[in-house]
């Protein structure tokens, strides 16, 4: 897994992409994530039957020729699809769940009122909560709720782009931004561009500083760009590898640089007990080989990116 | 003058400093900010810090050390309050002429002679 | 960048002309990584020749994409560790979200890495803290100087095997070689690395110099540099001193206590001065260089005695592991 | 479970023009008159910071005292604003900041006693004979609960909206 780098969790899908991406970079951003936005669950107005149809994320994303382009300046660069989708009621979100919007790295919904928001803290399974920041959000954060989708490992966005315009919808951001932090308690929350233009993007040093005006202290600004996203990304990761963190390969699939592993494994084999019924001739996961070295570390790690306790271990 | 008689000695000072010193880059969509005079440069910046903190914050004193032909800056904010008034440019996003425009930090120092080169080399 | 502005301590030394004391050599040895180097000259209409010198023979690379494990190679300790002050980091990397590497003159390999990083390489390290916070950066501290690194021995074994088989790790380093011995040529460091890494390249130096007149000056109470009558308080006369390297015109009439764009004066009292330069060198900077500007600087302001001249070092701390003070410059006043 | 603190700002409203009639304010009139003045004085981020708590909660129109609710962390931002209100409703007025307290019930103790304290001036005010054997009466219960309160430390709040009323039906 990549170290944590500066990202930007929302960029908008539109023709001059690649400005604001280049520009990004620039600034000091390494990873984005492109927004597919679905304005409603639902397909068509008209006819009941009528799916809605989402593009493949390759669709969405960057073609190959300009991620090399850019990777040739930034080798770091990174690209991911999200998804979001307006939930306007609680009818069809059984949609999210549809091999087509699942195959998008990262999914968000945002919610429009109380029961939206408690239906996506509690039950959906997403990896973003969003607002619509811009305008007051007709009804109270409540505490209980954030601290669930909390522990889920679901992740709050506060898009600054729409405050860099207006006044009122500056103010209405600042005020829904520092109410969602101060009942979350600064935890869980995302920051991003939600950019259309190259002009709405800001430095990350000044994307945490103005985190900083809405409460969070220094370390969590910096998270709020930085480690966060990247607990946003195992999360969704976690989504795939049915529902946990801990992912089984086989053993013959492993790169030259991990077949250590498994020499490791068996010179240690009594070592360590719980590890006995996992025989390492057939499966390995490299998890839970450096578990073997350093296992504090590594739960917590596991912990930090899903905190979710009951999901955590499978049994192999 | 050097007096020969003067002791060696060390003062640290304390951990606070009075200012702290940034090199913004103003971008205004359409228009060529190397046109901007310092005044008009510097009203912008009154116009951010009036916008998101109002009167009192535009009261801060917020100077104006230098101004490139490429519209990067040099400013001084008062050390108390410069994550405001930081803040406040960052949330600036258009003119009075409805343009829309974007204050970026380039590199932040409490000392101005960090200023003076940015030792984050670009290849 | 952001975390530096918490909290940032300005250290002044106050140095006497008569006094031949060490203390001043630790005080500019002891920053190891320098980026640049400002010398401000009031009264002086060029720069002297002997300060321009000290740089011609200070050379330094950039090396890319070396692979870590190089560094704790045998013949690299011998040949350069054990014979000098290899000055030696990593670039393009920055210190709160990606990996950095140091080598310290004093033979210490610093290891900066992020919790990732760390984990994965299995390597002992402490966590890294500062202003009594504790960061998500673990230090690996290796001495390579030590008599039981070599290969062998169960630490060597283990640290290269972290190294080479367990992680792919190569950065991008900015290197500059101190030998002991006068005759060795520094450039052999560049040859040597030259067959280990893709590409070598040497740090050119920019160097501009400036020069100024009709300016004025603060006045400078050598006894009591914590301002008095007849000299101005050394802060101010720090940041007068940026001012002046920044080139920030503080004559100009838009500029003073009544102005509407800046009020940064110079500070009182203050003499004018008729002309002075400022002279800049950019690049890769040891700390002996640096000492040796300052011994000819001490040498010329001598016999010039109404001189000013000051060495803000600054200090690259940017990424320097060793003193990392969560990214902040340290500056350096030496003054006379 | 972390509350949120709120602190209550005791206000009194002054007209300043000498006037036969007082002016009626309405409590919607005062939000807005702090609102605005937040706006002008603090901006999008004072305004932003403190949208979410402020109310006002409390306007008496005979006595004009208002109590303004904020959160405590942004307290700073309202009360520095409130000193800048100089219109409500067209009304030329002067707001005059008399207490901070922590809950409404603070707030209203600490205006019983700060009502207490001006009867005397009332009594100066008095025009019939009627109005002022009614205040005579009402500084001497005042004098009696102060002594009281010196007697007992702690003290039974009496109902808040009817000890108001009391007070003010002597005007």
């Amino acid at each position: 897994m990549a170290a944590p780098v500066y990202t930007d969790m929302n960029v908008l899908r539109q023709p001059n992409l690649s400005d604001v991406i280049d520009l990004g970079i620039e600034l000091g951003f390494e990873q984005f994530a492109i927004n597919y936005v679905v304005s409603s669950l639902q397909g068509g107005k008209g006819k009941k039957n009528e799916k809605l149809i989402v593009p493949p994320p390759a669709e969405v994303l960057l073609n190959d020729e300009s991620v090399r382009s850019i990777q040739k300046r930034c080798a770091s660069f990174k690209q991911l699809s999200r998804l979001t989708a307006v939930l306007e009621d609680a009818s069809n979100t059984h949609r999210l769940g549809a091999a087509d919007i699942q195959a998008y790295d990262i999914i968000a919904v945002q919610v429009t009122n109380e029961k939206t928001f408690q239906l996506a803290c509690s039950t959906l399974d997403v990896d973003i909560i969003c607002f619509n920041l811009s305008e007051s959000l007709g009804f109270s954060l409540k505490r209980a709720m954030i601290n669930l989708a909390a522990k889920r490992g679901i992740h709050f966005e506060i898009v600054y782009s729409p405050a860099l315009q207006e006044n009122t919808v500056k103010r209405n951001t600042i005020s829904n931004a520092m109410s969602l932090i101060r009942a979350g308690g600064g935890k869980n929350v995302i920051i991003s561009s939600g950019s259309e233009q190259p002009i709405d993007l800001r430095s990350p040093y000044d994307v945490i500083n103005l985190a900083r005006l809405f409460g969070l202290s220094h370390s969590q600004a910096k998270d709020a760009i930085c480690r966060n996203c990247r607990a946003v990304l195992k999360h969704a990761e976690s989504r795939k590898t049915c529902k946990s963190v801990v992912s089984v390969i086989k053993s013959s699939n492993l790169s030259v640089k991990e077949q250590w592993v498994l020499h490791q494994k068996n010179t240690r084999e009594d070592s360590k007990k719980t590890d006995a019924d996992m025989d390492s001739s057939e499966e390995d996961n490299t998890e839970d080989a450096h578990g073997n070295l350093m296992d504090s570390d590594c739960e917590a790690e596991m912990s930090d990116a899903l905190e979710e306790p009951e999901k955590k271990k499978i049994k192999l | 003058m050097v007096d020969a008689d003067v002791k060696t000695k060390c003062f640290i000072s304390e951990k606070k400093q009075p200012y702290l010193y940034m090199k913004v880059s103003l971008t205004i969509d359409g228009e060529d900010v190397g046109q901007l005079t310092p005044v008009q440069y510097k009203y912008l910046i009154m116009q951010a810090l009036k916008e998101t903190l109002g009167q009192i914050g535009a009261s801060y004193t917020v100077d104006l050390l230098k101004l490139s032909s490429n519209g990067v800056a040099l400013l001084r904010l008062p050390r108390g309050y410069s994550d405001k008034l930081w803040a406040a440019l960052t949330m600036y996003g258009a003119t009075p002429a409805k343009r829309r425009c974007a204050f970026r930090v380039l590199q932040v120092s409490p000392f101005l002679m960090g200023l003076v080169v940015d030792s984050r080399w670009q290849q | 960048m952001a975390t530096s502005i918490q909290n940032a301590t300005f250290l002044f030394h106050n140095y006497s002309l008569g006094e031949r004391t060490d203390k001043e050599q630790s005080v500019v040895l002891n920053r190891y990584f320098n980026h640049a180097l400002t010398v401000i000259l009031p009264g002086a209409s060029v720069i002297p020749h002997p300060v321009l010198e000290c740089f011609s023979d200070q050379l330094a690379y950039r090396l890319h994409r070396l692979p870590l494990y190089r560094l704790i190679e045998i013949p690299f300790i011998q040949a350069f560790v054990k014979k000098g002050a290899v000055h030696m980091m990593s670039v393009n990397t920055k210190l709160d979200t990606s990996d950095c590497v140091a080598v310290t003159p004093s033979g210490c390999l610093l290891l900066h890495l992020t919790k990732d990083t760390y984990e994965q390489l299995g390597l002992e390290a402490r966590k890294q803290t500062y202003h009594e916070k504790i960061s998500d950066i673990y230090v690996v501290q290796i001495n390579l100087l030590a008599d039981h690194f070599r290969p062998g021995k169960k630490g060597y074994d283990r640290v290269l095997w972290c190294l080479k088989d367990r992680l792919d790790l190569a950065f991008n380093f900015l290197v500059a070689w101190e030998p002991h011995d006068d005759k060795v040529c520094s450039s052999s460091l560049g040859v040597y690395f030259a067959e280990k890494c893709p590409r070598v390249e040497r740090v050119a130096q920019e160097k501009t110099s400036r020069v100024f007149t009709s300016l004025p000056c603060p006045k400078i109470d050598a006894v009591q540099p914590e301002g008095s009558e007849d000299g101005c308080h050394y802060q101010e006369v720090f940041e007068w001193l940026g001012a002046v390297a920044c080139g920030i015109d503080i004559t100009s009439e838009d500029t003073g206590p009544d102005s509407y764009t800046s009020t940064l004066a110079c500070p009182d009292p203050k003499y004018n001065c008729p002309r002075g330069c400022v002279f800049q060198v950019s690049g890769f900077i040891t700390p002996q260089t640096v000492l040796k500007v300052w011994k000819t600087l001490r040498e010329y302001t001598a016999c010039h005695p109404r001189k000013l001249a000051d060495q803000p070092d600054c200090a690259w701390v940017c990424r320097q592991p060793r003193h990392s003070q969560a990214g902040c410059t340290q500056f350096l006043c030496l003054w006379r | 479970m972390v509350r949120f603190k709120n602190r209550y700002i005791l206000c009194e409203v002054v007209f300043p023009d000498k006037k036969k009639e007082i002016p009626r304010i309405d409590t919607k009139s005062v939000y807005f008159a702090v609102r605005d003045a937040i706006l002008d004085a603090h901006g999008d981020y004072g305004l932003g910071a403190v949208q979410f708590s402020l109310s006002v909660k409390y306007l008496n129109i005979k006595t004009n005292i208002i109590i303004i609710r904020v959160e405590r962390k942004h307290l700073n931002i309202v009360a520095s604003s409130v000193v800048f209100i100089k219109k409500v409703a067209s009304h030329n007025i002067i707001m005059k900041t008399l207490h901070v307290g922590g809950s409404i019930r603070a707030c209203q103790k600490f205006l019983i006693s700060y009502h207490k304290k001006n009867l005397p001036l009332l009594y100066s005010g008095c025009e019939t004979e009627e109005q002022r054997a009614k205040v005579m009466q009402s500084i001497v219960e005042a004098c009696d609960d102060l002594q009281n309160l010196t007697s007992r430390t702690k003290l039974t709040a009496p109902d808040s909206s009817s000890a108001l009323n009391n007070l003010m039906s002597d005007d």
